[in-house]
């Protein structure tokens, strides 16, 4: 068993309404960044967990978001591991 | 049909490219039966094109059209002469006095919460605040009445938790207090969780406002929110029972409350209002630009047209079909005065939001639709919006029901363990229970205005600058409704009544909610029509008129239905809110009357659900003459302030109403010393929860007129006891049995309760 | 007293506190978040509500408004300021007043009435109460937990700059008695020099009995007091 | 000019109490993730602007970043350029 963090970003489905970005949209475009075209906001989320190994804890993040993490109605996901294995464990 | 065929050689709506064509299965999928399509290809007198199609299934679904529903609603009482504004418009309006007028309106969202609960009850509250404040009424409280299934599942506690917090996050980031409202949890919601939203709104009586598009050549505008995909169909989507797989298949019509850009929107439309920029405003809500431009047309006798090339939206390549059936929150229609757009413009800008012309009102009583100049649809806009088939069907009672309400109880009456026992576990069950849970996440003092927060029998808003205040409540037991509809219907506008009265507010109208299975089956049909017989009489005993309402069926899961559940949302005044009671026993010493009389009607309890998990029985008899002199009796004595507190006696029975007025608000809980000489078994004495029943305390000196009151109006009354000490027990003592517990034990089952459900987890999944 | 009342988009305690400050007396003046200039008034609210929805964070954006960089010269200038609620949050994020409001710790918003100890009687907006007084006031926030770095809190505690604190009945400030998580229960804050107040709980819904509580009114006499004391 | 996707991440500092994370954690644990040690939760906010080059692109996404959409007592933030707009998966 290893240590390993992972990072999970839950977005807003596209087409979904997005009533965060839009207010952050408006508020830098009206401090003067006028390049920014569009403003999404989601959520980011660090798991630091025990795995078998770098496989199983994707999938174990994987199925968080499926039943906790993420909203399936509203939400998607994407789960990436942050670190190389922090230690081993016997 | 060749009529048909020929006619379509006549249009000029040609079909537009990319539309597919219209087959009858696409027919069926947009709910239209055969002989509803042929009806309207009479009235068309040609082809439809696939806009028109959609325009069609929104406007006459149930949702919008009203077809299993309208000739009973027929029935119900809508006139007094304190009613401004009956059923018809986007809210109903009284006068209250003092140059104010109530606007006020209920408003479901079931179908949308069971797929995304947060969602789905946030944008249930936008909706209802939006039907308020399009009447020129600046909303001032709001209420929910919530149904789900039992909590000891993890996706109940899910629906639960997230509609709540979306109810509570709405209006709380809006600053719309909550007053009130109810949850209850039985399996009869299992799969369709019920989520009314209440409104009520207050203006002065000239600033009323309607939606109709008057005056020819005046530019119609939309404003606020962009116009997105969201919530295509959601018309036609609560008028359809929700299968296994509901979740996949809904999620494109998944809405997303905005509420900073509806606060922005309602103080906009007030400034608007006020301008007299405008000569009408109305909410895009279900059925979006098709029901707001079409009914606006259709109520001033006028036509509209409009471009939906002109409609400011949020994505690309959208559709005139999708523009016109979106139901993106967060937006309105107006008819602005000819030559004053920029000043709505104007407004709209200074609260950062958008304000476009997209057509104008026109004579010839059609409802067109182009797309950037060439016409897509082109319909006569009152057979649109009234001509929509309506049905009376067959009702029948099922059998099943029958034999339950004819359930022997009698062996109920032995209590199954000893009574303080069953009594603690009835107040620690989540119907009985406290729901600070629930109100603790909402806002309700915002406004400065609150009286009577949620936990007293009804919310009381006083209305600044006169003595004046008004009350709501909502009520329904829906156990006592399916198991008899017309008893259980007149129920619960008897119990809100009764509620009202308890705080001291005379009860003067009500707007309903009625959440009901799939009505093409006859014992839902029966349902249906027993359950609004039972309001128009119960409605016609209180002289409380209905002024609008909602009706929300196909409340079904895999061919299950809900218990029917017509909830009454009732209102109030009161002429001096120094005179309003609360519900807590106050002082040591005072005397506690009960008002009415115990009976052994065990049917439909809460106390069977608890200690049987049975539904069944008949539930309790309702004498409307009884009642009414009942509540006149008690507001006569709030009136002479004789009482110190009042409190309507209904879920969990006597016991647990005692108990509610000993705990308070938990603070300074307080003992009771009671004796009642019923000859009744004690479980029913208890926990029976027999009609027409008030608890009441007031200082010794006091009883000699509370009880002359009472003997005036020929109410039964007693004096059952006195409040004790906060270091006292609190008892009950019968001719058959006693029964004493600890407050601080009451107390923990009591407040206890929900928190430690709800401390375990939520999953979305089931 | 002369008070503006700053509306952002969002504010829905901005007429609340408007009536409460003409209850003692002060003549109110509504300042919409882009007018500019606040010359001629004795002190400034800023009311709660949601500001831009809070979103982002509670008080991030409107703290961008035109009108924040007037407050911010106001309060240099020694001229008293207080922030209720969403006001508190703009205030830090502001950086007029240390620290931060995170999330509720239940993760649920609060919505009911606390009781408060007042720490300070000798502050511009306390001098009405009493050392140790017990106020019953209501709350209404998701995001009213106080955060700050350890050095930070150091400093309001050795300084005595926490004004209010939540309490149970008995006076004590107990987790029990702390609604959302506040380090040391803390529920309202002054800066340095006294002159900024920023609170979570809301006193202006404490003015009248009909309501539940008359507790909030010597927040508002207090302030009025002060200033007539500064004008004589 | 060209449009560029950049992601922002916005973490609470360590030491600053993270009520969500801490939520979760507890979430988790009691749904049977057993192996779960930490959670820590942020924002993932994705701009769209236009800019002259990926540089100039990060660079404002940073002076966004210290203006509003960190807050630097309480938060860190790193931001990234998404190489291509990214496909939502779940
Ligand atoms: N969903 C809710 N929203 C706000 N208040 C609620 C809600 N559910 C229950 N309450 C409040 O809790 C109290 C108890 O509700 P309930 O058990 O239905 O009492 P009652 O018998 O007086 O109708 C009422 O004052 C009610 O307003
Ligand atoms: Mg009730």
């Amino acid at each position: 068993m290893s240590q390993f963090r992972l990072e999970v970003r839950v977005k807003p489905r596209p087409g979904i309404l997005d009533p965060q970005g839009k207010a952050i949209h408006h508020a830098l475009n009206s401090l003067g960044w006028e390049g920014v075209d569009d403003v999404h906001v989601g959520k980011a989320i660090y798991l630091d967990l025990v795995a078998d190994d770098a496989d199983a804890a994707m999938e174990a993040a994987e199925a968080m978001c499926r039943k906790l993490l993420a909203n399936p109605v509203t939400e998607t996901f994407e789960v990436s591991l942050v670190e190389e294995p922090v230690g081993a464990e016997s | 049909m060749s009529t048909v065929d020929e006619a379509v050689t006549e249009t000029l709506v040609a079909p537009r490219p990319g539309d597919p064509e219209i087959t009858p299965e696409l027919v069926a999928d947009h709910g239209l039966s055969v002989e509803e399509y042929e009806r309207i290809l009479d009235l068309m007198g040609r082809q439809l094109t696939f806009t028109e199609l959609g325009v069609f299934s929104a406007m006459w679904s149930e949702h919008c059209g009203y077809k299993n529903s309208k000739r009973l609603l027929r029935l119900l009482p809508t006139e007094a002469p304190w009613v401004i504004q009956g059923p018809g418009e986007n809210a109903g309006v009284i006068d209250v006095g003092e140059g104010y007028a109530l606007a006020f309106k209920i408003e479901s969202h079931n179908h949308p919460s069971a797929v995304e609960p947060y969602q789905g009850a946030a944008t249930g509250v936008g909706g209802i605040l939006r039907d308020i404040f399009t009447m020129g009424a600046r909303p001032v409280a709001v209420l929910d009445s919530l149904r789900f299934g039992d909590l000891d599942s993890g996706r109940v506690r899910y629906l639960f938790g997230g509609v709540v917090a979306g109810v509570g996050d709405y209006g709380n980031c809006i600053g719309v207090p909550n007053i009130g409202g109810e949850v209850v949890f039985d399996r009869g919601y299992e799969g369709n969780p019920i989520v009314n939203a209440m409104c009520l709104g207050l203006m002065k009586t000239e600033e009323l406002i309607t939606a109709s598009a008057a005056g020819v050549g005046n530019p119609l505008m939309t404003v606020g929110a962009r116009t997105g995909r969201d919530g295509i169909h959601g018309a036609t989507f609560a008028s359809e029972e929700l299968s296994e797989d509901a979740d996949e298949s809904s999620r494109p019509q998944v809405q997303v409350g905005d509420p900073f850009t509806e606060k922005l929107l309602l103080e906009a439309s007030l400034e608007l209002i006020a301008s007299g920029a405008i000569t009408g405003i109305q909410d895009m809500g279900a059925a979006g630009i098709t029901s707001s431009a079409s009914e606006m047309a259709g109520r001033a006798g006028n036509g509209v047209e409009i471009d939906m090339a002109l409609v400011p939206v949020r994505e690309q390549g959208m559709t005139p079909y999708e523009i016109l059936l979106s139901e993106s929150q967060e937006r309105m229609l107006v008819v602005a005065e000819k030559g004053r757009e920029h000043e709505v413009v104007s407004i709209l800008e200074k609260w950062e939001l958008e304000a476009k012309v997209i057509g104008q009102v026109t004579d010839d009583g059609r409802f067109r639709v182009l797309e950037g100049g060439v016409t897509v649809a082109d319909i006569l806009a009152l057979p649109l919006t009234d001509g929509c088939p309506t049905y009376e069907r067959e009702g029948v009672e099922g059998e099943d029901i029958k034999l339950l309400r004819e359930t022997d109880l009698s062996e109920h009456m032995l209590p199954r363990g000893n009574l303080t026992g069953l009594f603690r576990k009835l107040l620690g069950s989540p119907n009985i229970a406290s729901k600070r849970w629930v109100y603790h996440q909402y806002d309700t003092t915002v406004r400065t205005a609150t009286a009577v927060r949620p936990g007293g029998d009804a919310g009381v808003i006083r209305i600044r600058g006169t003595s004046k205040a008004v009350a709501a409540t909502t009520d329904c037991n829906g156990r006592f409704v399916y198991l008899q509809p017309r008893t259980g219907a007149m129920i619960a506008v008897a119990e809100a009544a009764r509620n009202l009265v308890c705080v001291g507010a005379q009860p003067t109208a009500i707007t309903n909610n009625l959440n009901f299975g799939n009505p093409l089956k006859a014992h839902i049909y029966y349902q249906f029509r027993e359950a609004v017989l039972g309001m128009k009489e119960a409605c016609e005993a209180f002289e409380t008129p209905v002024t609008g309402g909602n009706v929300s069926f196909y409340n079904e899961t895999d061919g299950v239905a809900i218990y029917p559940t017509p909830v009454i949302g009732m209102v109030g005044v009161i002429d001096d809110a120094s005179k309003i009671v609360g519900q807590a026993f106050q002082t040591e010493g005072d005397d506690i009357v009960l008002l009415g009389e115990n009976t052994d009607e065990l049917g439909g309890s809460e106390y069977l659900y608890v200690t049987a998990r049975l539904v069944a029985g008949a539930p309790p008899s309702l004498d409307l003459g009884k009642e009414r002199a009942l509540q006149q009796a008690v507001l006569m004595m709030t009136h002479g302030r004789h009482l110190r507190s009042a409190r309507d006696c209904s879920d969990g029975g006597l016991a647990c109403t005692l108990a509610e007025c000993a705990l308070g608000d938990g603070e300074a809980p307080i003992g009771i010393s009671v004796e009642l000489d019923d000859d009744l078994p004690p479980v029913a004495v208890l926990f029976a929860e027999s009609q027409g029943r008030i608890v009441i305390s007031c200082a010794a000196d006091q009883t000699v007129h509370v009880l002359r009151i009472a003997k005036e109006h020929g109410v039964p009354a007693a004096k059952i006891g006195s409040v004790t000490t906060g270091g006292s027990p609190f008892r009950i003592v019968m001719p058959e049995g006693k029964m004493e517990a600890d407050l601080v034990e009451m107390a923990d089952a009591y407040f206890g309760a929900l928190p430690r459900i709800m401390d375990a987890p939520s999953t979305a999944g089931a | 007293m002369r008070v503006a009342v700053v509306t952002f988009p969002g504010s829905n305690c901005d007429y609340d506190l408007y009536k409460a400050a003409q209850q003692v007396g002060a003549e109110a003046t509504f300042v919409w978040h882009r007018e500019r200039g606040l010359d001629g008034y004795d002190a400034v609210l800023l009311p709660g509500g949601f500001s831009y929805g809070d979103y982002l964070r509670a008080g991030a954006i409107a703290r961008m408004s035109p009108v924040m960089e007037d407050v911010i010269e106001f309060a240099r200038t020694g001229a008293p300021v207080i922030g209720i609620c969403n006001g508190f949050q703009i205030l830090c994020e502001a950086g007029l007043l240390p620290g931060v409001l995170v999330r509720n710790a239940s993760l649920l918003f609060a919505g009911k009435d606390v009781r408060l100890r007042v720490e300070r009687a000798d502050t511009l907006f306390t001098g009405d109460y009493e050392p140790g007084q017990i106020l019953r006031v209501p709350i209404a926030h998701g995001e009213g937990n106080y955060e700050a770095d350890e050095a930070t809190l150091k400093h309001l505690e050795d300084e005595g700059h926490v004004v209010f604190r939540y309490v149970d009945a008995e006076g004590e400030a107990t987790d029990a008695a702390n609604p959302n998580g506040s380090w040391h229960n803390i529920a309202g804050i002054i800066n340095d020099n006294g002159n900024v107040l920023g609170m979570m709980p809301h006193p202006e819904r404490a003015m009248e009995e009909l309501l539940g509580s008359t507790d909030g009114i010597g927040v508002f006499t207090s302030l009025a007091a002060s200033l007539s004391a500064v004008g004589s």
